[in-house]
């Protein structure tokens, strides 16, 4: 097996607001290996973007803090370095695809600029080389006439030629670790699918692991080696994907994925989760999904359930499970 | 871009006419001109004498005719209590305005500026309430007033400043704080929150996860984008600009054209007050379309769209 | 090291703070309701009553020999004088109290006319949009620029000083404000999926106007007028000041204050009190603005 | 066959682009450009599509919120523009409502959910205030929100049940045809269902027809009987649902469908399972010449890019591609 690049080990994260404590990520633990793709799938409010945050260090400060845990990239933990050493690793070891494309490049500097930022920032490039580096991070998503794009704005690109960019951005220095934050919510179906084919292919170039954040359960099929099913602000159970999809364990994981329309089946009636998720605010003691749960039993409502590990790879927060 | 110049130079012409002809009519609809200018014991034929150098004999049209061929070579009249053209007595109280506006308008542009920005990066902080605290008091204290008691302060109870002259830098402290108080409140706090705005966005996130240092992120992506909105309005200081100068050289007898124009106001100096009234709309056209310009080029997709 | 569990923890809003916000609300609006009060009793001869108030002096009858008296509460004032007299020995605190009522009129005044005007302007350019949008936007970007003095200078020069050449000169200028925001806003909320729906309902462009388009608008009409308080007390302030406002010897707060320009190494407070006056009013006008903006909207209100 | 209650025939819409001061006409957007569909009564139609399909256009065509350009809606049979204006108000509009997509921006955040709901009914008849807010409280309370909600304000409730309110909403006049315009794709995956299983109860319970506007092929399949595949403007492929997803014709329905089933990963390997487009949807201000799918077509041939595609049935579907004779 290939070597794990990020360790994630009960990480929490709280926002300090007004009204209290908000416990966005309340003990979370993962790891990725090199060459895999890790998904955190989730509704909104669920953490997974929190998640990501957290591992960059990039938490809306002073409200948003994290609170314990240890983020391990390659041995060192993130959360010891200085602010200084912490950048050095954005960008070079780590980087980050955002959700909206329309929104996350800067409007005033051309495509070339933005990734050739990135590039001089990092490498220890000639300046001469830097145009080549850019060019070619472009090449890697696969954006057409690249030496054109370069002197484009970002306005002047359609969504999906925008998120590729900022592929290029992300990729620009061929980091260990990318994390994506739902980069194809915001895309239209097809061009949902190339993308998602792109990232697969950058993968195979490169062997970078990623952390693909998403809500969407298609997507999660067709792109992610393993899984963790979070749930206000805990992961409740990590599985290879098949095993997600063909047997979950959790009731959660089942009844999320009952619940998505499928375009191989069709039932008469949707299986869907009554209610909503809870506070993070004020959290009830026992499972956390318990008041929405149909197979919940009396120790549910008391005691928060433990991680079973059923073998390697497969862990739920269960107490159906042992 | 040449295109969106003409086309906005050509709309910039259609306005100045428009003002030329309400600033016209309004100094005649009011009732006859020489009811303004003459005084009881004139004699008939110095009233003649006067009407007809002014052209108020003629009609209306051929009148406004006149006023816009002169006005197009330049020719602005002449004062009617001082006899001089117009011309002459901006060419002197210009400089001294200029003294007083330029370096006024810069140090206020920079200051609000870095407080706005610094209030903005530091939100919260001791930096950002102080900046608020003096918007605040700055937007709400009447500047003739402040100015007044700072000269009772600095100038007649400590002694430090002097109250009144252009001869030494010491004299430029006071007017030219005086005007830095008209404009810097509204554009510092207009910064700020613009600098918030952007602040908050992704592509600044996005920034932070290439791993760029604070400062390119703060000075390079977001200061440029943080400038579009008040830059935009930038024109809109022009009345603060106006207002500031005129009062600041009224407190200080500062001798320019803020005190000419006041002088003339009150003599009902008419082709003065309605020439720099004119010579105001050209100024304040120009500074719009200036600002169009600049505005295009700092925001790229305008300068793309109007190409 | 990146403190974990070590920083203070940051939880909002402090009991302090909060109190310090109850006290933006309460304060400015003590002062507001003083102010008007002041104006509307400092006399009571313009409603037809006795002419008692609470000016303790006419405004403008001077007395030779009471020049230049200071503040009752400082070192040779007389009692009778609680803020001085100027150099005609007229009664400052009077001549304040008389000056409120110039002031506050004419800001609302003209808030009255520019708001009516700038509101239909506005939601004509955001409802009609193409041509009469562009044009009236156009208008309104050299309105917003157009310097208010110089108009000031004009009318007073075309039609002679008074109270009406000041409310005329702010008015000419002042609606363009209003028209940019509601423009702004009513074409935002043209285009919204409530008031589609409105019309996919069958109501009447009378209903979605009043129902739908308006108490939506209503509110940031309200919070600019409410600033606006400030902004044209601050304009009526300077024009009197330089000169350009109500004629002597009707007291407005600026006229008074440059009345004390000349005297001002031998009685500050000719100069002083007024101006304090005008910042006491802008700044609770300000407030006030501020804390309705942040109340108004219903959306705010379940934070 | 049961009836037609909507009939869309060969409906065109352009808007104009337009520039400067004198908003000169400088080029046409070609929305909607020659669309015919048919809604049965009871049943529910899809127009499925990617952004820039058209499918709003239409959306908004039938709801009257615009006019077409040319072309006809029927609706039991009489041409809506034909409608009087009091007819239009009597027998058209209160038969057509809709669910909007967002439902945080769908209703007046200045009025009440019993105001929101009985909108409908104060518009358009004259019954009494406490008549109409009982009406109301039988609506909320079949949506599943409960008649309590009614002096709430809408921003005091979750997506989902706004939503909830937004159908209570349109169901108030007791319509024939809902107009739901991508009702679930704001809303939490867990809470589509919700939404969704509520829709469909309505149906069954009222006979309504439904025309749905999505982008999402698994929650269209869900919900219809038959699917009409838009691009760029136009309808691409049209039939019955159950037959459309087994036998998709069109090179574009079968991409489609391609993208939005599930694939794990053990299956993405058998690459003939997974049909990738490559390209960007193009402009609708100047659409490619011949069939507009050309450009990104994984089965383009010559003639794709110079004549334009008639729509041929074949069996129970329509298509639109050069491939079928």
């Amino acid at each position: 097996m290939s070597n794990i690049v990020l360790q994630v080990e009960n990480l929490h994260t709280s926002f300090f607001t007004r009204a209290g404590e908000v416990k966005a990520i309340d003990g979370v633990s993962f790891y990725v290996r090199e060459g895999e793709t890790f998904g955190i799938v989730g509704e909104s409010g669920c953490g997974k973007s929190v998640t990501g945050l957290s591992i960059l260090r990039l938490l809306p400060e002073p409200a948003g803090q994290v609170t314990e845990g240890k983020i391990i990239l390659e041995g060192k933990n993130l959360l010891e370095l200085s602010k200084k050493e912490m950048r050095a690793y954005r960008g070079k070891m780590i980087s980050m695809i955002l959700q909206d494309p329309m929104t996350s490049l800067n409007p005033v500097y051309t495509v070339g600029d933005q990734i050739a930022e990135s590039v001089r920032l990092h490498q220890d490039l000639p300046e001469n080389m830097v145009e080549a580096e850019v060019v070619s991070a472009l090449r890697l998503l696969r954006i057409p006439d690249p030496e054109m794009r370069i002197k484009e704005y970002p306005f002047q690109l359609s969504g999906g030629m925008r998120q590729r960019v900022v592929g290029a951005i992300a990729m620009s220095c061929r980091p260990r670790l990318l994390i994506a934050d739902e980069p194809t919510t915001a895309l239209d179906a097809t061009i949902q699918a190339q993308y998602i084919a792109l990232f697969e292919d950058i993968q195979a170039k490169t062997n970078v692991a990623i952390i693909f954040i998403t809500h969407d359960f298609g997507v999660v099929s067709r792109i992610c080696d393993r899984v963790g099913v979070m749930y206000a602000g805990k992961i409740l159970e990590t599985a290879p994907t098949r095993e997600i999809f063909k047997a979950p364990k959790h009731p959660y994981t089942a009844a999320l994925i009952n619940s998505v329309p499928q375009l191989d089946k069709k039932d008469e009636k949707l299986f869907s989760i009554e209610g909503q998720p809870p506070s993070l605010l004020n959290l009830p003691p026992g499972c956390r999904f318990y008041p929405r749960c149909t197979v919940s039993m009396d120790i549910c409502k008391e005691q928060e359930p433990p991680e079973v590990k059923l073998d390697d790879n497969h862990s739920v927060s269960c107490w159906r499970v042992k | 871009m040449t295109r969106f110049i003409i086309v906005r130079i050509l709309q910039a012409i259609v306005a100045l006419i428009g003002i030329a002809v309400i600033v016209f009519f309004l100094v005649r609809v009011s009732g006859d001109p020489m009811a303004l200018i003459a005084s009881p014991n004139m004699s008939e034929e110095q009233y003649q004498k006067i009407k007809e150098s002014l052209g108020l004999d003629k009609s209306w049209g051929e009148q406004f005719w006149i006023y816009i061929k002169d006005m197009a070579r330049g020719d602005l009249g002449e004062s009617l209590i001082r006899e001089k053209p117009v011309t002459t007595m901006i060419g002197e109280s210009m400089p001294n305005t200029l003294k007083l506006t330029v370096p006024s308008f810069v140090l206020s542009m920079i200051l609000s500026f870095f407080l706005g920005v610094m209030a903005a990066i530091y939100r919260d902080s001791f930096w950002d309430q102080g900046v608020k605290f003096l918007a605040v008091l700055g937007q709400a204290l009447p500047v003739f007033w402040v100015a007044i008691m700072a000269v009772l302060i600095f100038s007649v109870y400590l002694e430090w400043l002097p109250v009144a002259g252009m001869s030494t830098p010491a004299h430029y402290i006071l007017p030219v704080g005086t005007m830095i108080l008209f404009m810097l409140p509204g554009m510092m706090r207009l910064v700020r929150s613009s600098m918030l705005d952007v602040l908050d966005s992704e592509y600044i996130k996005m920034a932070r996860i290439k791993g760029l240092p604070e400062r390119s992120v703060i000075w390079k992506h977001a200061l440029r984008n943080a400038l579009i909105t008040p830059l935009t309005i930038i024109g809109m200081l022009l009345p603060s600009l106006v207002l500031g100068a005129v009062i600041s050289e009224q407190i200080f007898n500062w001798p320019g054209m803020g005190t000419m124009i006041l002088q003339a106001t009150f003599e009902r100096d008419f082709p003065v007050v309605q020439s720099i009234t004119m010579l105001t709309a050209i100024l304040v056209l120009g500074i719009n379309l200036l600002v169009d310009i600049l505005y295009a080029y700092i925001d790229p997709q305008i300068r793309y769209q109007r190409a | 090291m990146f403190g974990i569990g070590k920083k203070k923890a940051y939880t909002g809003l402090s009991r302090g703070t909060r109190i310090v916000r109850s006290l933006t609300l309460i304060i400015p609006s003590i002062v507001m309701v003083i102010m008007i009060i002041i104006a509307l009793f400092a006399n009571l001869g313009w409603i037809g009553l006795p002419d008692v108030g609470l000016a303790p002096h006419d405004p403008n009858s001077t007395n030779p020999r009471d020049k230049l008296l200071p503040p009752s509460f400082i070192e040779g004032g007389k009692s009778d004088y609680f803020l001085g007299t100027d150099r005609l020995g007229r009664d400052i605190f009077s001549r304040v109290l008389y000056g409120a009522r110039v002031s506050l009129s004419v800001s609302l005044i003209v808030i009255l006319i520019t708001a009516v005007i700038g509101t239909i302007l506005g939601i004509l350019s955001g409802y009609k949009g193409g041509r009469t949008d562009a044009f009236i936007m156009r208008v309104t970007d050299v309105a917003l620029s157009f310097p208010a003095l110089l108009l000031a200078m004009l009318l007073w020069v075309a039609i002679g000083p008074g109270y009406w050449t000041v409310v005329l000169a702010l008015s000419i200028l002042g609606w363009a404000g209003y028209a940019r925001m509601i423009r702004g806003e009513s074409l935002r909320i043209r285009e919204s999926d409530f008031v589609a729906q409105a019309q996919v309902v069958g109501a009447s462009t009378w209903r979605i106007m009043f129902r739908h388009i308006f108490p939506n608008i209503v509110n940031s009409l309200i919070v600019i007028m409410t600033l606006q308080v400030g902004m044209m007390i601050l304009a009526e302030a300077a024009l009197s000041f330089l000169g350009l406002g109500i004629t002597a010897p009707t007291p407005s707060w600026g006229s008074i204050v440059a009345d004390g320009r000349s005297q001002l190494d031998r009685a500050w407070w000719i100069s002083a009190f007024p101006g304090i006056c005008i910042g006491l009013v802008v700044m609770a006008g300000n407030f006030l603005g501020d804390w309705i903006r942040d109340k108004l909207d219903p959306r705010l209100r379940q934070l | 066959m049961s009836d037609v209650i909507l009939e869309a025939r060969n409906i065109v819409k352009h808007y104009p682009v337009t520039r400067g001061l004198l908003q000169r006409t400088v080029g046409w957007v070609r929305a909607v450009d020659g669309v015919s569909f048919t809604v049965e009564d009871g049943k529910t139609l899809s127009l499925v599509g990617e952004s820039g399909a058209g499918k709003t256009t239409i959306a908004k065509q039938i709801l009257l919120l615009e006019r077409l350009t040319s072309g006809n809606i029927f609706f039991q049979g009489k041409d809506i523009y034909k409608y009087s204006a009091s007819e239009l108000k009597k027998n058209y509009r209160p038969n057509i409502q809709t669910v909007q997509q967002n439902p945080w921006s769908s209703m007046n955040p200045r009025m009440r959910v019993r105001d929101v709901v009985g909108e409908p009914i104060f518009v358009n008849t004259k019954l009494p205030k406490n008549e109409v807010y009982q009406d109301v409280g039988k609506l909320l309370e079949q949506v599943g929100i409960g008649a309590e909600g009614m002096s709430r304000y809408p921003h005091e409730f979750s997506g989902g049940q706004r939503q909830r309110i937004a159908v209570a909403r349109a169901m108030a006049l007791h319509p024939e045809l809902l107009v739901l315009d991508e009702p679930v794709s704001a809303l939490d995956v867990s809470i589509r269902a919700q939404i969704m299983n509520l829709l469909k109860d309505l149906q069954t319970q009222y006979n309504l027809s439904y025309l749905v506007i999505a982008h999402n092929l698994a929650t269209v399949r869900y919900m219809s009987h038959s699917i009409a595949i838009m691009y760029l403007g136009q309808l691409v492929e049209y039939g019955e649902s159950e037959v459309l997803f087994k036998n998709p014709l069109h090179p574009y329905t079968r991409a489609l469908i391609s993208a939005s089933q599930l694939t794990l990963p053990e299956d993405a390997k058998d690459s003939s399972k997974q049909i990738i487009l490559s390209g960007e949807m193009p402009s609708p201000l100047n659409p490619p010449s011949g069939c507009r799918f050309h450009t990104r077509c994984t089965e383009v041939m010559d003639i794709c890019s110079k004549e334009i595609p008639e729509m041929k049935t074949i069996g129970t579907q329509q298509v639109k591609c050069h491939h079928y004779k």
